[in-house]
């Protein structure tokens, strides 16, 4: 029972990553009809703009201190970060373990004018074009950013803590009477959760209460003849891949405390996030998101030790597995609309 | 001639002297000189041209006729190396029934594959491919292991003993081809230049022939007029009397024999196979073969394979040091310039340029490499129908 | 200079008001194709078009040359409506200018329902007729308001197409064979609206290949032959003159 | 008992009754119109005899065997072809190419492996498919890309296309919509001629009367999903509720 | 003129081995990954293996050449040819690892591989060297296979492996945290998981642990949560982490997460522990290393002489201390050399015979055994525990214990690497 309920938070959290990378594709993938698979590199962009400014908050000046000795046995450098000096050493490091969630706001500008140029630069031109030319022209992106990344950053995963607030874990024992230290859940991943939570929730409120995903819809179905009806559909466009953007770049941003980010993390999650989009549905929003919680409370149930026990293997390919049955036997996923991308 | 029309019959000329003088045209650079690095005509990265060659024409029937793009392909490439090197672990060390049986056991699982995934279209059955591709890969990675060799794979090894290849005891297998040794070469120096003549290689040469040739013969079937039809109108044909099933189900199980044929050949030219050529970047690699390539033309996806094996196996070998030895003629700050600005895109940096390769090619040449080539070949005409103009004037 | 009101370039309708729509010289291409090669003609305002040819004559390329899609392309002349540079603009700025297209394939965009392509066209400024009005005037449309649009039959969708042009406020109407596919009534019906719209104010332009009825709701007809305009004038000496019909419109 | 036996065929779309109850008999080696207001249900009653929709009720026989329950493309290799309202054809083939894939079909049947075969060695069919473009006079277009062309001659195409396939029953939703006067005569002529050089049973919805009037041999008209009367060309002209419910007062 | 070989492309004839170098230079291939994950493991192998072609010309500090027991070192090259070298990407990938080393066999005339950094690699470029008749000198690979089951007479490993994790950690462990202990493991889900998850629990039970569960998890997985969790659902107070590279940065992470170090079980602190510690990757798990235990191969802060030559002399060219993989991979280059020169012959036959059971010092490490039987080296194996107070991004670890040779040696047939069957084979030549 406790496992249950662990798991359940396990697959609602995962889900919750799934969801949001997810809501983002659909963004782009489903409803302007563009397969991007740039899309992981700009969730990893917004990783890195936590480290960035992760950096850039712990910016120091070296002083050597006699006493110490570094590796070669010469003086110790000794880095002090600038708003130590400002701020003093307890509210400038406070300032500095909370660059994740400062990221968040950081990263909003940022993302906006990744997504922003991606769009206009290159993206725009490639609405009228195949599929396959799409997924070149996006996975050389793709890789092009990855390297840039990997270029200042280096291969190896950065660390990005939580503020120290939101160290260690919740404990759900206790509140229903369990035994301590049973049924824990780390603060941060709850966090992430009810973050995921309110970006879902507001970008299906701006779609929902605007018309503006009923144009980009109509757009993607045939531009020409909404262009005919007096809309830019193009400046739209552009916008709703800068909301793309920016929901993949603060998903991002949140998940660098879960794990640490890497150059490569965005090509981990994009085989992945596609599969969860079209089980959602193409250009069902409420599809990916559903679809993203199904396929992380299913992960999180298959990885348990007793069903790994029964079917070896099934923690390796319960997603694919799931994914295979739904696709079967519902032809356009859990919430498709029909004639979205089938040809 | 071959049951083709003249301007095929041309094409698979040109391949034919393309492929066998490749030990020349690919090492164009004395061995010795500073170019010597771009020379590409050693077996391995040869063979390697043409065994992706054969998997990106087989993948170019089913996408670029009937448009179905599969992103598990690697998949059958997979199946069909672990399948050749049984045979050699078991059967023979001949590569014949090793490739044989590459062809035939892609081909079950790809229409296994394929039943259930053209029940789909669109992305649908993208990713439902995708989808079986990742099971295969992860099972092969994992659990499979006793049967795969799970993550370092399967070789031929001293205590194999193949019931119709009679080894001494502890000696390692080679694969051969009654008898003719995979690594077999002639060596040919002529001045500066040496140029090696692989049996191995020409061995997968002539196979790619041979497939690039039932390819063209099936580009110009009324059965490829039927794929390209079901990419055009699935509607149009099922009211012109046609079953679309079949016809998407045969080319996938084609293409899936082409993949599983490159993998047999694989493990002929070299005795090894591991799970992560079932990984999905493995099925992108060939999808973005095709593209640059040019999806649905004949050469297109061998030019496509030919391009991107060579960047990943040359310009990843460019390094730091090589590249100053290349400027060294230069003045030594401008050397260190010159250096620093290129050294972002060679050797460990090769996948930057890979990547603006790709970027650049498909939007300055929407149709690949392809187009490219027939931009080039029109320029030329349009000058020479100039100079034509232009001689009765003078 | 050019953004002055254009004088009047061709001299056969010089005699009449000023004209509301010109055409001067446009040459379209789809790809390489040249398609619409130098044609000229001048709407007045108020004024009902038809604009008459064979098929693959280019009406259909001239129709979209004006309403600015992307393709074909305009590659040379100049198209002005109202003192306003039609050949500078896209097509979402000539629609916010006043033109509208009603497409020969009537466009209904897939999944969208009736009521949702109507609110599609009253997005971007200016707004004509409400929702309330078009739905009096196609009672049909009101009925199946919320059915997916692609899925009513061809007249219905044809009128869709048509009251979605009304749904914004223009200033010329280009219609791409109106009547196909509709019965009898309903082209009765829509010969109607078309007047009722006429009497609007609003300037037409209508393609059609039942030409008889394109001529009789129309106050003059160019007529377009691979490309060039061989005929313009009005539109009732067509149909009195059997030589002028056999020879470019064979009835 | 006519080649065709509709009987008592009916569909709904969510609450709509598209169809109801409709019976039709077509009478072999006749040209059979059906007419009727925008959004009748014409269309939809074809769909239903080519498979592209399944009747709730009824049932459709052609030739004595059920049409229900079978695939599309079964049901054309029975006899049957059709002609969409909007163009079908294969955009991405030449026009040529257009024509010779229903030339296999009907040599071939629904499917054969032909993979090894070379379609220029075809010359029966390719003779056979030059002849069908002439009648249409496209044989000039032969090489065109076909998503290339103008509406009409999509159209004349798409007929071309079912003709060549020499089908028993030819269903045309609306061939000459668009089409210009002079290629719609031609039309009227070419279907005439197919006529009377071959047995062939057609079904046609059109909204031109000049074309129904033209060609038909008796008439369906169909409102609001039933059938509201069967008769000659003749009666139907003059019958006072088709006059109302369709023809509008100023027809003929 | 024209000269037809029989056998491999790469022999040269009239040598009698493959790639014999001509002229005055001889080539090595350095193939390390360059691209994927270990990408910086990789240019650290690469920093490491410039730096002993440096010393092996005569420049630089000379390293290591003059704290290594044998002294056929003397700066002039290998066997009096200088040397030179080719690079190559692995991307972690063993196709494309052996393309690259065939690319560097057949193109460059390289005459020993060496680099890797994942043991999948190495094995199938250990097989590849074997086949083509050249030295393959492994770098970072840890599985018990590269010198169990697959060993090859052509290939050679410094490193230490899954065994010797386990016996090395085991006593203390034991001695930390008792004997009376119940393991976790999540194991990652392929060959070198395998072995050390073996190794551990052996190594571990022998000591009096009981081992609750082992779990397997994907490869792929980046978010071990699901994997961490139900340990709270057990009495088991150790989790150990048989996780390598990114899985081991990501799960560390989580199971710190998820509050398990502040978790009491049976009156126990609740631990955890890596068995395979990459001082680069711990650098990405941050501060949650701390006060945990595992196993290194070699540390920048031993203070024997050798170790100390070394990270001077990689210090001052590079700026930061070196890395195990460094070592482990500078080390290699300097040991073929020297057997080279020892051999008086470039022939791999002469070479393996040479290293087979050569034993020296002044390579850190201590005394250390090249074993004949099985090609892998013996000698002491560093415990090291997660450094609570780092005085920089290098200090990370801290050598809490250097476990003595003796107490991870292991027989030759011993069951976890391949037993009575696994054999070497023939030593190849190639020609
Ligand atoms: N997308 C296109 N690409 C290339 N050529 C085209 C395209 N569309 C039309 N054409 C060509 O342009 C010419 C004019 O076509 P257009 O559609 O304007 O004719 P139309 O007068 O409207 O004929 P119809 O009465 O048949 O609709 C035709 O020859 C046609 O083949
Ligand atoms: N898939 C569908 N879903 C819902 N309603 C539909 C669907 N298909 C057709 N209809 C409705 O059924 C009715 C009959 O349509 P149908 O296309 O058969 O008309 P029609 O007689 O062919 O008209 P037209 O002459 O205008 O083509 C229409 O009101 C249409 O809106
Ligand atoms: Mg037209
Ligand atoms: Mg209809």
């Amino acid at each position: 029972m406790d496992a249950i309920i662990l798991q359940t938070l396990n697959g609602l959290d995962k889900g919750s990553a799934y969801a949001l990378i997810a809501l983002g594709l659909t963004l782009i993938f489903g409803t302007l009809g563009v397969v991007n698979f740039a899309h992981g590199a700009l969730f990893m962009i917004g990783a890195f703009c936590a480290v960035t400014l992760q950096r850039i908050l712990s910016l120091s000046h070296e002083v050597i201190d006699e006493s110490r000795k570094d590796f070669l046995g010469n003086p110790l450098k000794v880095d002090i970060p600038y708003m130590h000096e400002w701020l003093g050493p307890d509210l400038g490091q406070a300032v500095i373990n909370w660059s994740v969630p400062l990221a968040i706001l950081f990263s909003i500008p940022i993302m906006i004018a990744v997504g922003y140029a991606m769009e206009r630069g290159l993206i725009k031109h490639f609405y009228k074009r195949p599929h396959a030319d799409q997924i070149l022209v996006t996975f050389g992106l793709a890789i092009v950013l990855q390297e840039i990344i990997k270029y200042f950053f280096g291969a190896n995963p950065i660390p990005t803590p939580a503020p120290p607030a939101f160290n260690g874990s919740f404990d759900f024992g206790v509140l229903i009477g369990a035994d301590p230290f049973t049924i824990m859940y780390p603060y941060w991943r709850l966090v992430y959760f009810a973050f995921a939570m309110i970006l879902i929730a507001a970008v299906f409120a701006f779609l929902q209460f605007t018309t503006f995903g009923m144009v980009v819809r109509a757009g993607m179905a045939d531009r020409e003849t909404v262009g005919l009806l007096g809309i830019n559909i193009d400046k739209r466009f552009t916008v709703m891949f800068a909301i793309a953007a920016c929901v993949a770049g603060l998903a991002g941003v949140m998940y660098t405390p879960i794990n640490s980010p890497n150059y490569h993390m965005g090509m981990d999650f994009l085989v992945l996030s596609f599969v969860v989009v079209v089980v959602g549905g193409m250009g069902s929003l409420p599809g990916a998101v559903l679809a993203g919680f199904l396929l992380g409370i299913l992960e999180s149930f298959a990885s348990m030790a007793e069903v790994i026990d029964i079917i070896p293997g099934i923690n390796q390919i319960i997603i694919y597995l799931v994914a295979i049955v739904i696709l079967l036997t519902r032809p356009r996923g859990l919430m498709g609309r029909k004639g979205v991308m089938e040809e | 001639m071959f049951g083709l029309n003249a301007k095929d019959t041309t094409l698979l000329i040109i391949v034919a002297i393309l492929t066998m003088l490749a030990p020349f045209i690919l090492n164009p650079f004395p061995e010795g000189s500073d170019l010597a690095q771009f020379n590409a005509g050693y077996p391995d990265l040869m063979q390697r041209f043409v065994i992706f060659g054969i998997f990106a024409i087989g993948f170019n029937i089913l996408f670029g006729l009937t448009g179905y793009l599969s992103f598990g392909h690697a998949a059958f490439l997979g199946v069909g190396s672990y399948a050749a090197i049984w045979m050699m672990k078991l059967l023979t060390l001949n590569v014949i029934p090793a490739i044989i049986m590459s062809i035939v056991f892609a081909g079950l699982f790809a229409l296994f594959v394929g039943f259930i995934s053209l029940r789909r279209s669109g992305i649908y059955f993208s990713i439902l491919t995708l989808a079986f591709a990742q099971m295969s890969y992860a099972l092969a990675y994992s659990v499979l292991t006793p049967i795969t060799g799970g993550e370092t794979g399967l070789q031929l090894k001293s205590t194999d003993s193949p019931l119709l290849s009679n080894l001494a005891p502890g000696e390692i297998g080679r694969a051969n081809l009654f008898g003719i040794d995979m690594r077999t070469s002639y060596e040919l120096a002529v001045g500066d230049w040496l140029f090696t003549f692989n049996a191995g290689y020409y061995i997968a040469a002539l196979v790619m022939l041979i497939g690039f040739y039932v390819s063209i013969r099936i580009f110009r079937s009324p059965f490829g007029m039927m794929l390209r039809a079901v990419k055009s109108n699935q509607q149009r044909m099922n009211y012109t009397g046609l079953n679309s099933k079949p016809y998407t189900l045969a080319a996938f199980v084609i293409s899936g024999m082409y993949a599983g044929l490159a993998g047999g050949l694989m493990v002929a030219m070299d005795t090894q196979v591991g799970p992560e050529r079932m990984f999905w970047t493995a099925s992108g690699e060939v999808v973005l073969m095709a593209i640059l390539g040019g999806v649905g033309t004949l050469i297109g996806p061998v030019l496509g394979a030919g391009l991107i094996k060579y960047m990943e196996n040359i310009i990843s070998k460019i390094n730091s040091t090589i590249l100053h030895d290349w400027f060294a003629f230069l003045p030594d700050g401008l050397e260190d310039a010159v250096v620093f600005i290129l050294y972002p895109f060679i050797g460990k940096g090769w996948h930057l340029t890979l990547g603006i390769v790709f970027m650049l090619v498909v939007i300055f040449l929407p149709g690949g490499l392809v187009e490219g080539g027939q931009r080039i070949a029109r320029l030329f005409r349009r000058k020479k129908s100039d100079d034509a103009a232009k001689t009765p004037a003078e | 200079m050019l953004d002055e009101k254009p004088f009047n370039k061709n001299a056969n309708n010089a005699a009449t008001a000023p004209a509301y729509l010109s055409v001067w010289n446009i040459e379209s291409y789809y790809g390489e194709s040249y398609i619409v090669q130098d044609v000229s003609f001048n709407v007045h305002e108020g004024e009902i078009l038809a604009l008459l040819g064979r098929n693959g004559a280019g009406k259909t390329t001239t129709l979209r040359t004006i309403a600015r899609m992307d393709n074909p392309e305009l590659r040379h002349g100049e198209i002005w409506l109202d003192h306003k540079p039609l050949h500078k603009m896209k097509s979402y700025e000539a629609s916010q200018a006043g033109i509208a297209l009603v497409p020969e394939d009537r466009r209904i965009i897939p999944g969208l329902t009736v009521e949702e392509n109507l609110q599609l066209a009253q997005i971007a400024p200016p707004i004509g007729w409400s929702l309330e009005r078009i739905y009096e005037l196609f009672p049909r449309l009101g009925e199946r308001r919320k059915q997916d649009g692609v899925t009513l039959s061809g007249g219905e969708q044809q009128m869709l197409a048509i009251a979605r042009a009304l749904a914004r406020d223009i200033k010329v109407l280009l219609l791409d064979e109106p009547y196909e596919g509709l019965a009898p009534v309903i082209v009765q019906e829509i010969a109607k609206t078309l007047s009722i719209i006429r009497d609007q104010g609003i300037t037409t332009i209508i393609v059609e290949q039942n030409a008889v009825a394109a001529l009789k709701l129309a106050d003059r007809a160019v007529i377009l032959d691979t490309g060039s305009v061989v005929y313009d004038d009005s539109a009732q000496k067509v149909l009195e003159d059997e030589k002028l019909r056999a020879q470019y419109l064979a009835i | 008992m006519g080649i065709l036996e509709v009987k008592g065929v009916g569909k709904r779309f969510g609450g709509l009754q598209a169809l109801g109850n409709v019976n039709l008999s077509v009478e072999e080696n006749t040209v059979h119109a059906i007419i009727g207001p925008n959004g009748a249900g014409k269309s939809t009653l074809l769909n239903c005899l080519v498979g592209k929709l399944i009747p709730d009720t009824g049932s459709v026989m052609f030739d004595g065997q059920s049409v229900l329950g079978r695939k599309p493309h079964e049901i054309n290799q029975m006899g049957i072809s059709r002609v969409f309202q909007t163009p079908e054809i294969f955009g991405d083939l030449t026009v040529m190419e257009n024509m010779l894939i229903p030339c296999f079909a009907k040599r071939d049947g629904a499917f054969r492996m032909h993979a090894f075969e070379q379609v220029f060695h075809e010359k029966e069919l390719i003779e056979k498919a030059e002849q069908m473009l002439d009648d249409v006079n496209m044989l000039d277009k032969r090489n065109m890309h076909s998503a290339s062309m103008s509406r009409g001659d999509k159209r004349r195409l798409e007929m071309a296309m079912c003709l060549v396939q020499e089908p028993k029953l030819l269903l045309l939703d609306e061939p000459t919509a668009g089409m210009a006067r002079a290629d719609t005569n031609n039309t009227i002529d070419l279907l005439k001629e197919i006529k009377q050089k071959r047995d062939i049973t057609m079904c046609i919805i059109e909204h031109d009367m000049h074309v129904v009037f033209s060609l038909a041999e008796r008439i369906t008209v169909l409102a609001q999903g039933t059938p509201l009367v069967e008769d000659t060309p003749e009666n139907i002209k003059g019958n006072p509720k088709v006059q109302e419910a369709y023809l509008g007062e100023s027809q003929h | 003129t024209p000269t037809i070989f029989t056998g491999a492309v790469w022999a040269g004839a009239h040598t009698g081995f493959t790639n014999a170098p001509q002229g005055d230079t001889v080539t090595l291939g350095f193939n390390v990954p360059q691209t994927g994950p270990y990408a910086d493991e990789g240019a650290d192998e690469l920093r490491a293996y410039e730096l002993a072609v440096e010393h092996l010309n005569g420049g630089g500090d000379g390293g290591m050449i003059n704290t290594f027991s044998s002294k056929t070192l003397d700066g002039t090259g290998i066997n009096g040819k200088r040397v030179e070298y080719v690079t190559g990407d692995t991307q972690t990938k063993s196709d494309a690892a052996r393309a690259s080393a065939r690319s560097m066999i057949e193109k460059d005339g390289a005459i020993m591989i060496t680099g890797g950094s994942s043991s999948g690699v190495a094995v199938a470029v250990q097989a590849l060297c074997q086949e083509a008749g050249v030295i393959f000198m492994a770098g970072l690979t840890h599985s018990n296979d590269t010198t169990g089951k697959d060993r090859k007479a052509n290939g050679f490993r410094h490193f230490f492996n899954s065994y010797m994790s386990g016996a090395a950690l085991a006593p203390v462990l034991a001695n930390a945290y008792g004997t009376d202990r119940k393991a976790y493991h999540l194991t990652a889900d392929y060959n070198w998981g395998y072995t050390t998850e073996e190794a551990i629990t052996q190594a571990t039970e022998a000591m009096g642990w009981e081992t609750v569960n082992a779990v397997k998890t994907p490869l792929t997985q980046t978010d071990f949560s699901s994997y961490i969790a139900p340990v709270l659902q057990t009495d088991a107070d150790v989790l150990v982490l048989n996780h390598y590279g990114g899985n081991m940065v990501n799960s560390l992470t989580n199971a710190v997460q998820f509050g398990l170090r502040d978790r009491m079980v049976n009156g126990k602190n609740f631990e955890i522990v890596v068995p395979l510690y990459s001082r680069l990757m711990a650098r990405g798990a941050g501060a949650n290393v701390k006060g945990i235990f595992g196993s290194t191969n070699w540390h920048w802060s031993l203070q024997d002489e050798g170790s100390q030559a070394f990270t001077r002399s990689f210090g001052t060219k590079y700026g930061f201390p070196p890395s195990q993989a460094a070592h482990t991979c500078y080390v290699q280059t300097l040991l073929y050399a020297d057997a080279v020169n020892r051999a008086g012959s470039f022939n791999p036959c002469a070479v393996a015979e040479a290293l087979e059971d050569f034993e020296f010092d002044g390579l850190g490490n201590g005394p250390t055994l090249y074993r004949g039987a099985d090609h892998q080296c013996f000698k002491d194996v560093l415990v090291v525990r997660g450094k609570e107070n780092p005085t920089s991004e290098f200090d990370l670890l801290e050598v809490v214990e250097i476990t003595p040779v003796d107490q991870v040696t292991y027989a030759p047939d011993h069951p976890q690497m391949g037993g009575a069957e696994a054999t070497l084979g023939e030593c190849n030549p190639g020609a």
